[in-house]
């Protein structure tokens, strides 16, 4: 029950994009397609589960004045992994994610995370707990990606959608295009949550 | 071992060693004293640094909630848990002795009540309005009612009826003070949760003169003075005043006030019941101000829920603390069966 | 007796007679001989696109008050402002359906989102313009000439790809490609005109905006008559800039307004990827008015003892 | 030359915050108050002008020449970047507790902010030269203080306006970044990077 | 040095202000006696500072010009009676300024007997500054302008603050008022003394009497009389509000600014109303304190606006009914000018001693418009005599945000009310600010 | 006190060791692959604009690379280089394939870009990169006259005929004499 609810809440009541709004730089950078927020999403819920997993294995072994680097230590390895597997398989998806992929390092999420559960919790609870928040993650990154390339585009995936009739509103897959749907959505959610609440 | 690894394991050991000096050095050389409060926030928090909650970084959050500048939720990283460990950190347990104090308010002339005597435009406050020759209404002690205090209280604890009247509510209201302050006309003051009684006038007006401008004022008719069994009710200024000392919460005042200035709960005005661990010593028939038990020695007494005004004299006085004073409506069922 | 209750408020006891709404038909009236000029060059298409806007601006506002619970409070002009000075910044050719999207973009995501009148950091109208710029980038840079209807190159255009000048007599009357309001500065000048006489916008900014623009582009070797009469600046100096809204509260704020904005726009229109910068240099500095109110506080009467 | 250009390119153009989405949790989380935005301004400058130095320094010095700047970069840079900050902030809080006082609350969240991971890395892969990595530091640095100011400057007007509940907050935050953002399409194409 | 004639040629004024319509319907009535009243309530505070103790008591028999009440601080001037008759009640009575105050209520006897301790002073020769100063405070003379600061208190600066300028306040500036006007048409010579009076009691050298350019008989008058005196010269005023304003008229006169927050003094100046002068000249002159004043009677509500002499504690209702009564029902009716002047809820309070006018408004004129939000448009900001940004300053104070207002200066604020004349939005700007400054001051005051 | 930062020393450095080879481990498993992708795409785009080639040889002479394209018989069939040129949203590489023997280019295509989507993005559409193919030598290309430019991005456009020409230019400087 307690790991469920550990799992649960990133999808959505704690959800790190829409609720919590932090990590918001690869959100925003990344959605302009679709493949591309599924992709971020997933590659930083590869390091998320694997660093808060590993980070509360060794919990008790580091002591609190180091724990930060180590942390970061930790991190980083994941994502340089991330980062090689994604050249050496996905080359294209590697080519457009670029900076964003190394920056997962210092996504805020994952070393709140790793702060705030891992280093607290038992090994299970922050693999769900991280597993949760990493889905939470990802589902945003593709959600919000599907409505800029729907809008930007025209297509999802690469399909186009919409037929001719539609003239893609290019701003949707410009950077003012991400702020102002995030925007928009974080806006709507709150006016749901609010009404149900 | 090829080239690669030596020279990843080389450079990493070796930075991971040096930062690990550097730290350690650090931490010895510039160690500095701070709250104990601080650090244990600090270490609460996740200390990720992000900003997201609006200080800057976890040790800027965790000086702002030591100083009472932030809330203990401040951290969305964080979330619940963390939220509840700092609260543990800060919550000082309510240690000072003493009942918990909530405000109240001394007015009932609200707008069915009491007449105005002008016709008031502009800023919609309070203090803006008493500054406006002396404000609208009729009676110069009464509420204005522009909700002033409403809106500065910090716990949502005070809204406007209907009637243009602040209404405190009890559980919400945490006794800041902020709303006595606040008040142009002194309306508010703090009391014990389980002081009931209150004059809700202030208009030290002759009794014509109040009549004049509303119907809930207290008009000097002294009525009150004269039903109050245990002589709580005082008279200063050409109105009432409850000692809050003789008080017993019995409410006849409030039964007895012809314009209706005094107010209670009445709901929750209280009636003594005795239970089987009575031994009939009769004490409480003896010290009941208005004859309302009944029984003989050494039985069962009763209470005549009619007639007790719940004073709590009785429960008081008795030796086996047979008597629990009961919400009347409890009371009234306790009594049939 | 009871209704003879004597009034009382705070002094004082009488006001000018001057209000929102007749600043802003003022504004409305102003904005007329541009609109008529732009309807006489460029045909029924661009009344069609004047309308269109008007109507989905009032519209959008009184919606969404409605939505909100709100007192709808279009007759006070603002949205009609909005939507017309919209108007006046696409191309003739446009699509209707492209003048209702950013119209509705104009009035919630650069009015109403921030409560409406008086709130927004930013032009609303040029919010609109931005993201239909952004968005539909091929349309709202296809022009049409005046004199044959067919596709044409605005002068600013002209001179920055190929280096062609416009004759001063064409840009002071309008006959040249453009956005509807931009083209006669003959028009603009008699709305400006008239405003300046009401005292309903201040002549610093204009002034400081204008007056930079030419000074740079004398500097840098360009022609300034030409860079003052070419493209929207005129627009955009009296009727954008001096939004009181989006604009600073101070003296020494509103100078720096419009210099900023001439240094801008002489910087986009020289090296930046547009042949125009009216509407960004505006838009740039509405996002630093705040800091311009809050940096340029004039100095209180008395605080610097002037006497020994 | 270059190095100017490109620091306008960075302030202007290519901005960290507005164009790149670097730095963007500061940016949403520091601009309540022009001065505290500010403050975060600054110090996020100098903290990015000293590691795009000193990052610029490990790459060109310590990870090419052992081969080692394909995988041990991550790591190298952010372990540089955080003791670097730590260093810093230990030295001002020595030297001048004034300046401390200013700055000093800010350089530990400066750390972990992707902004300056970002620079790194940046200059990193375009193989800027020193001087070009100065400029180019500082003017993205520039760049994220010219953007938080102003965000807090509409965020601090904001607060006079009355904005649908729902939206106060991020949301109208995030909206305003993105007509911020399309104000500063004003510039594309003004310098290519 | 002498006369007017090159000042004329420079009209002086300050920066900022409005152009209010003047409405001065009443400049050309001269000045009426008012009826004597049957009944007088006399405040026991008509002046800054602490109020009076009664020194009659009910049922006391009492005469015109006997003192009524003793002041109990420096900063206080005494009350006297205005009618001759009995007292019949000494209790709290609604006051023009707001709340209620200890009032000494007198029935006439319509005998309007003079004390016998009134007679006149002497020569202004014979006085020395002293003798001066005394007798304005045993008349209970104070500021007459509006302010109602005890007179003599200002003429008696501290010994460090070198007085140079006397300017007597001649401006009028309020729309509608003309009681000011009519005084220097009417008693030129008067103002002349009290100026010279006041200069003797400062030890002065300059006096000044300035006076808009809207009132040119006025200014010719006086400037006439003015050329005899080799000290004293009339100094035309532009027409603008608030010209009156003392920091506004001490600059268009000497350039000198009164420091942010610090009293005229400091810039070595006192500036006394026409009214002052005229009373300190009649004290002078016969010796009877302050318990008349001139005042004017105006607005639409009033069907003959006048100018009156009206003893001190006459109900505005007597006064009201004098001038023909209400034009229809009254919307408002206020005491002083249409800017500053304070809305009153009943006509059954008194005149006071800085009643200078009492103007009536008709529903329709009393009419307030729902505000608007603000939109920027910085008119407040020209308009502000200060300085200030009354926009600014209004939405701290809506938000409760005292530091920042009073960082602002909201303390600066004259509360002259340009402000929320010219906004177009109509927003209460000066009562927003009024607030905000009476939470700076309470918050200062609790440190 | 003294254990503790002892400790504080050799976690650090025993994570870090660990981390350095685990890192060091996936490096030598995936750097093959991701040199193969890097060489793979370049033979694509060399192929692409030399037609007939089937691998290719780098050369580098005056300190201008270039390729020589080879079919499968390892004949020189043609050679490529690298243009760069400033587009409007940033630097524009692009992959130029020339027909040393009849003087005129054999191909062109787009290699990284950061215009906009959907706009000055058509650089990389066939249409726009293939009229390329063919031009001589002495061509101008002038947008609009010589070369056809994509509609809104007619500063794209101007980037890549530029960054074609002036490319071309250097490169005969130093190859040119070859033949
Ligand atoms: C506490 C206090 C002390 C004052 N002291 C002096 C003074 O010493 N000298 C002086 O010339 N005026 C003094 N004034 C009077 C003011 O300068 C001014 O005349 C008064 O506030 C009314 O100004 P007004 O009628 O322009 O509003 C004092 C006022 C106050 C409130
Ligand atoms: C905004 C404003 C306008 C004023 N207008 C006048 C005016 O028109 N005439 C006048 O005598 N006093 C006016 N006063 C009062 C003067 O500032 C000053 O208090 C007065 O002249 C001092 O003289 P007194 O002490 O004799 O009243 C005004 C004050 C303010 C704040
Ligand atoms: C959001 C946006 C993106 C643009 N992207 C490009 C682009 O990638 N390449 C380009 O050449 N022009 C681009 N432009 C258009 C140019 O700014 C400019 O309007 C155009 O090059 C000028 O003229 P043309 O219509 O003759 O091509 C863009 C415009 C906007 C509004
Ligand atoms: C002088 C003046 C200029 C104005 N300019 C604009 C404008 O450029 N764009 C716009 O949307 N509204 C304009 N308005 C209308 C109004 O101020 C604007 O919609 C507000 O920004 C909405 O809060 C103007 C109003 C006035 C009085
Ligand atoms: S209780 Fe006081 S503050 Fe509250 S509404 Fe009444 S007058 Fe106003
Ligand atoms: S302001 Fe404070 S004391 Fe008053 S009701 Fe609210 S919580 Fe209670
Ligand atoms: S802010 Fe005060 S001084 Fe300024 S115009 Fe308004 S009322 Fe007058
Ligand atoms: S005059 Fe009114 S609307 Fe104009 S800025 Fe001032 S308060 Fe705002
Ligand atoms: S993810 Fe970029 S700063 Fe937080």
């Amino acid at each position: 029950m307690k790991i469920w609810k550990d799992f649960i809440k990133g999808l959505w009541e704690e959800n790190p994009t829409f609720r919590l709004l932090i990590g918001m730089c690869p959100v925003l950078a990344v959605t302009n397609a679709a493949i591309n927020g599924v992709a971020m999403g997933l590659a930083t819920l590869f390091v998320l589960v694997c660093s808060s997993t590993i980070i509360s294995l060794i919990k008790n072994l580091i002591p609190s004045k180091v724990r930060i680097p180590c942390y970061i230590v930790v991190i980083a390895t994941f994502v340089t992994i991330a980062d090689l597997v994604l050249a050496a398989y996905f080359p294209d998806i590697h080519a457009v994610l670029g900076l964003f992929v190394p920056l997962i390092v210092v996504n805020c999420l994952i070393l709140g995370r790793a702060e705030a559960f891992a280093s607290k919790n038992t090994v299970t609870r922050s693999f769900f707990d991280a597993l949760g928040m990493g889905l939470g993650f990802t589902w945003a990154l593709t959600f919000l990606s599907i409505i800029r390339e729907v809008l930007g585009m025209g297509s999802i995936f690469g399909f186009r959608v919409l037929g001719e009739w539609f003239t893609p509103f290019l701003i949707f897959v410009l950077p003012p295009g991400a702020f102002i749907t995030l925007g928009i959505i974080v806006g709507l959610m709150n006016t749901f949550t609010r009404k149900t609440a | 071992m090829d080239k690669t690894m030596i020279v990843s394991l080389l450079s990493m050991g070796g930075m991971g060693a040096f930062f690990g000096l550097f730290l350690a050095y650090a931490s010895k050389k510039f160690a500095i004293e701070t709250d104990p409060r601080l650090d244990a926030i600090n270490e609460a928090l996740p200390g990720a640094n992000c900003g997201a909650c609006g200080f800057p970084g976890c040790s800027g959050l965790a000086e702002a909630i030591v100083s009472g500048n932030a809330p203990v939720d401040g951290c969305p990283v964080g979330g619940e848990e963390v939220a509840k460990k700092i609260a543990k950190i800060m919550g000082v347990e309510a240690g000072e002795a003493g009942e918990r104090k909530v405000a109240r308010l001394l007015c009932r002339g609200g707008k069915a009540e009491a007449v105005n005597r002008a016709e008031y435009k502009g800023v919609m406050d309070c203090r803006a309005a008493q500054a406006v020759n002396g404000g609208p209404k009729g009676c110069k002690y009464g509420c204005l009612g522009f909700g002033t205090c409403a809106e500065v209280c910090p716990f949502g604890a005070i809204t406007m009826n209907e009637n243009n009247l602040p209404v405190v509510d009890i559980d919400k209201c945490t006794g800041c003070g902020k709303c006595v302050e606040v008040c142009p006309r002194g309306l508010f003051i703090l009391t014990g949760v389980s002081r009931e009684v209150h004059v809700g006038c202030k208009s030290q007006e002759k009794g014509k003169d109040v009549k004049k401008v509303c119907s809930v004022g207290c008009i000097g008719c002294k009525i009150c003075v004269k039903a109050c069994p245990f002589g709580a009710m005082e008279f200063e200024n050409n109105l009432a005043k409850v000692n809050y000392e003789k008080c017993t919460n019995c409410m006849v005042c409030v039964e007895k006030c012809p314009t209706g200035a005094i107010y209670s709960a009445f709901p929750n005005r209280k009636k003594a019941h005795i239970t089987e661990d009575c031994v009939g010593c009769g004490a409480c028939k003896k010290v009941c101000p208005v004859d309302a038990i009944e029984g003989e020695i050494k039985k069962l007494h009763v209470v005549n829920v009619e007639k007790c005004i719940g004073c709590s004299k009785c429960a008081e006085r008795c030796p086996k603390d047979a008597i629990e004073m009961i919400r009347e409506t409890e009371a009234e069922k306790a009594a049939c069966c | 007796m009871e209704n003879d209750k004597l009034v009382i408020t705070s002094s004082p006891h009488i006001f000018d007679d001057d209000s929102v709404e007749k600043i802003m038909y003022g504004v409305i009236i102003a904005l007329l001989p541009a609109s008529i000029m732009g309807v006489y060059y460029f045909g029924l298409h661009a009344l069609l696109l004047i309308v269109t806007c008007v109507i989905t601006a009032v519209l959008t506002e009184a919606l969404f008050q409605k939505a909100r619970n709100y007192p709808v409070t279009i007759k006070d002009g603002s949205a009609v402002i909005t939507g017309l000075l919209l108007a006046l910044n696409l191309p003739p050719g446009l699509p209707a359906w492209m003048a209702v999207v950013g119209t509705v973009v104009a009035i919630i995501l650069g009015k109403q989102i921030f409560g409406g009148l008086g709130h927004n950091p930013f032009n609303p109208a040029l919010v609109g313009r931005a993201f239909l710029v952004a968005s539909f980038p091929v349309a709202m840079t296809t022009w049409l000439s005046p004199v044959d209807a067919t596709t044409t190159a605005t002068p600013l255009g002209l001179m920055k790809l190929e280096g062609i000048p416009t004759d001063y007599w064409s840009l002071f009357i309008g006959k040249i490609g453009g956005t509807i309001g931009e083209t006669s500065a003959l028009a603009i000048l008699i709305g400006a005109g008239y405003l300046l006489y009401k005292g309903y916008i201040d002549w610093r900014i204009p002034l400081s905006y204008i007056g930079t623009v030419a000074v740079l582009t004398t500097v840098f070797g360009r022609d300034p008559i030409f860079h003052i009469f070419a493209g929207g600046l005129m627009l955009g100096a009296f009727f954008m800039a001096t939004d009181m809204v989006t604009t600073p509260i101070t003296k020494k704020g509103r100078w720096i307004f419009g210099i900023g904005a001439g240094i801008l726009v002489v910087v986009i229109r020289l090296w930046g990827g547009y042949p125009e910068g009216a509407s960004y240099s505006i838009l740039l500095m509405n996002g630093i008015t705040p800091l311009l109110n809050r940096y340029t506080r004039p100095r209180v009467f008395g605080e610097v003892k002037k006497n020994a | 030359m270059e190095a100017l250009l490109l620091f306008i390119g960075s302030v202007l153009v290519n901005n960290f915050v507005l164009a790149r989405f670097l730095g963007i949790c500061p940016f949403l989380g520091v601009s309540k108050k022009v001065e505290t935005a500010f403050s975060m301004g600054i110090a996020t400058t100098f903290v990015m002008t000293l590691s795009g130095v000193a990052s610029w320094l490990i790459q060109n010095y310590i990870l090419v020449p052992f081969g080692a700047e394909r995988f041990l970069q991550y790591v190298a840079f952010i372990l540089v970047i955080a003791s670097l900050v730590q260093l810093v902030e230990m030295v001002i809080q020595k030297t001048s507790p004034a300046l401390y006082q200013a700055l000093g609350i800010f350089l530990p969240l400066i750390t972990t902010n992707c902004a300056i991971l970002g620079l790194a890395l940046l200059i990193a892969i375009k193989q800027y030269s020193f001087i070009e990595s100065i400029a180019f530091s500082f003017g993205a640095g520039a760049g994220f203080t010219l953007a938080i100011t102003m965000m807090a400057g509409i965020r601090e007007e904001l607060q006079f306006a009355d904005v649908p509940k729902p939206l106060q907050g991020a949301a109208i935050t995030l909206i305003i970044a993105g007509l911020m953002s399309m104000a500063f399409m004003g510039f594309s194409g003004l310098i290519p990077m | 040095m002498k006369g007017s004639e090159t000042s004329q040629m420079n009209i002086k004024t300050f920066k900022g202000g409005v152009h209010p319509p003047h409405a001065k319907f009443t400049k050309d009535k001269p000045i009426e006696k008012a009826r004597l009243p049957e009944k007088v309530i006399i405040p026991l505070q008509q002046h800054i500072g602490a109020p009076c103790e009664p020194v009659v008591s009910v049922g006391d028999n009492i005469k015109v010009g006997q003192k009524i009440g003793e002041p109990k601080g420096f900063v206080s001037a005494p009350v006297h009676s205005s009618v001759s008759g009995k007292v019949v009640a000494i209790e709290t009575h609604p006051h023009p300024i707001g709340s209620d105050v200890l009032s000494v209520v007198i029935e006439s006897d319509g005998k309007d007997e003079v004390f016998e301790g009134v007679k006149p002073y002497g020569d202004l020769d014979s006085l020395t500054a002293d003798d001066i100063k005394n007798l304005i405070r045993e008349s209970g003379i104070v500021g007459m302008g509006g302010a109602t600061f005890p007179t003599q208190v200002k003429l008696s600066p501290p010994p460090d603050k070198k007085i140079d300028t006397v300017i007597i306040n001649g401006a009028e500036c309020e729309p509608y008022l003309t009681a000011d006007h009519r005084l220097m048409l009417e008693k030129p010579e008067n103002i002349i003394f009290g100026l010279k009076a006041i200069m003797k009691a400062l030890g002065v050298e300059n006096g000044y009497i300035g006076i808009e350019d809207n009132k040119p008989d006025a200014i010719e008058k006086l400037s006439k009389l003015a050329e005899q005196e080799n000290n004293i010269k009339v100094v035309v005023l532009r027409t603008k509000y608030p010209q009156g304003g003392e920091k506004q008229l001490i600059y268009a006169i000497t350039g000198r600014e009164v420091p942010s927050g610090g009293l005229p003094m400091e810039v070595g100046a006192v500036v006394q109303n026409v009214g002052t002068t005229n009373a300190i000249a009649t004290a002078i002159k016969t010796g009877m304190p302050l318990i008349e004043r001139v005042l004017t009677v105006t607005g639409s509500g009033v069907k003959q606006p006048k100018n009156m002499l009206v003893r001190i504690g006459t109900p505005f209702k007597e006064v009201i009914e004098q001038c023909g009564g209400f034009n229809g029902t009254p919307g408002k009716v206020i005491m002083g000018g249409p800017m500053m002047g304070l809305a009153q809820s009943s006509v059954e309070v008194p005149v006071i001693k800085g009643t200078s006018g009492i103007l009536v408004l008709t529903k329709q004129d009393a009419k307030m418009f729902e505000p608007r939000p603000c939109i920027k448009c910085a008119r407040c900001v020209d308009a502000c005599p200060a300085y200030l940004l009354p926009t600014r300053l209004a939405h701290f104070s809506e938000k409760a945000m005292w530091d920042e207002a009073e960082e602002y200066n909201a303390l600066d604020c004259i509360e002259c009310g340009s402000c929320s004349f010219v906004c177009p939005a109509k927003i209460p700007l000066v009562q927003r600010i009024r607030l905000a400054k009476s939470q700076i001051i309470a918050k200062r005051k609790k440190k | 006190m003294r254990r503790e930062y002892i400790r504080m020393v050799v976690v650090l450095m025993i994570i870090s060791l660990f981390s350095g080879a685990v890192l060091a481990q996936t490096y030598k498993v995936t750097i093959p692959k991701i040199n193969e992708n890097a060489l793979r795409k370049q033979e694509a785009a060399i192929i692409k604009v030399i037609p007939g080639a089937k691998s290719f040889k780098e050369v580098s002479k005056d300190g201008v690379t270039a390729f020589e394209g080879l079919d499968e018989n390892g004949n020189k069939v043609g050679m490529a280089f690298i243009a760069k040129s400033g587009g409007f949203g940033g630097i524009i590489t692009m992959m130029v394939g020339v027909d040393m023997e009849e003087k005129k280019l054999a191909g062109m295509t787009v290699l990284s870009h950061l215009e906009t989507p959907g706009l000055g993005a058509r650089i990389q559409e066939d249409w726009f990169q293939e009229q390329f193919k063919g031009k001589s030598f002495d061509d101008g290309f002038v947008v609009k006259e010589d070369v056809d430019a994509i509609t809104g991005a007619t500063i794209s456009s101007t980037a890549v005929a530029k960054g074609v020409k002036d490319s071309l230019e250097k490169f005969l400087q130093v190859f040119g004499g070859e033949y």
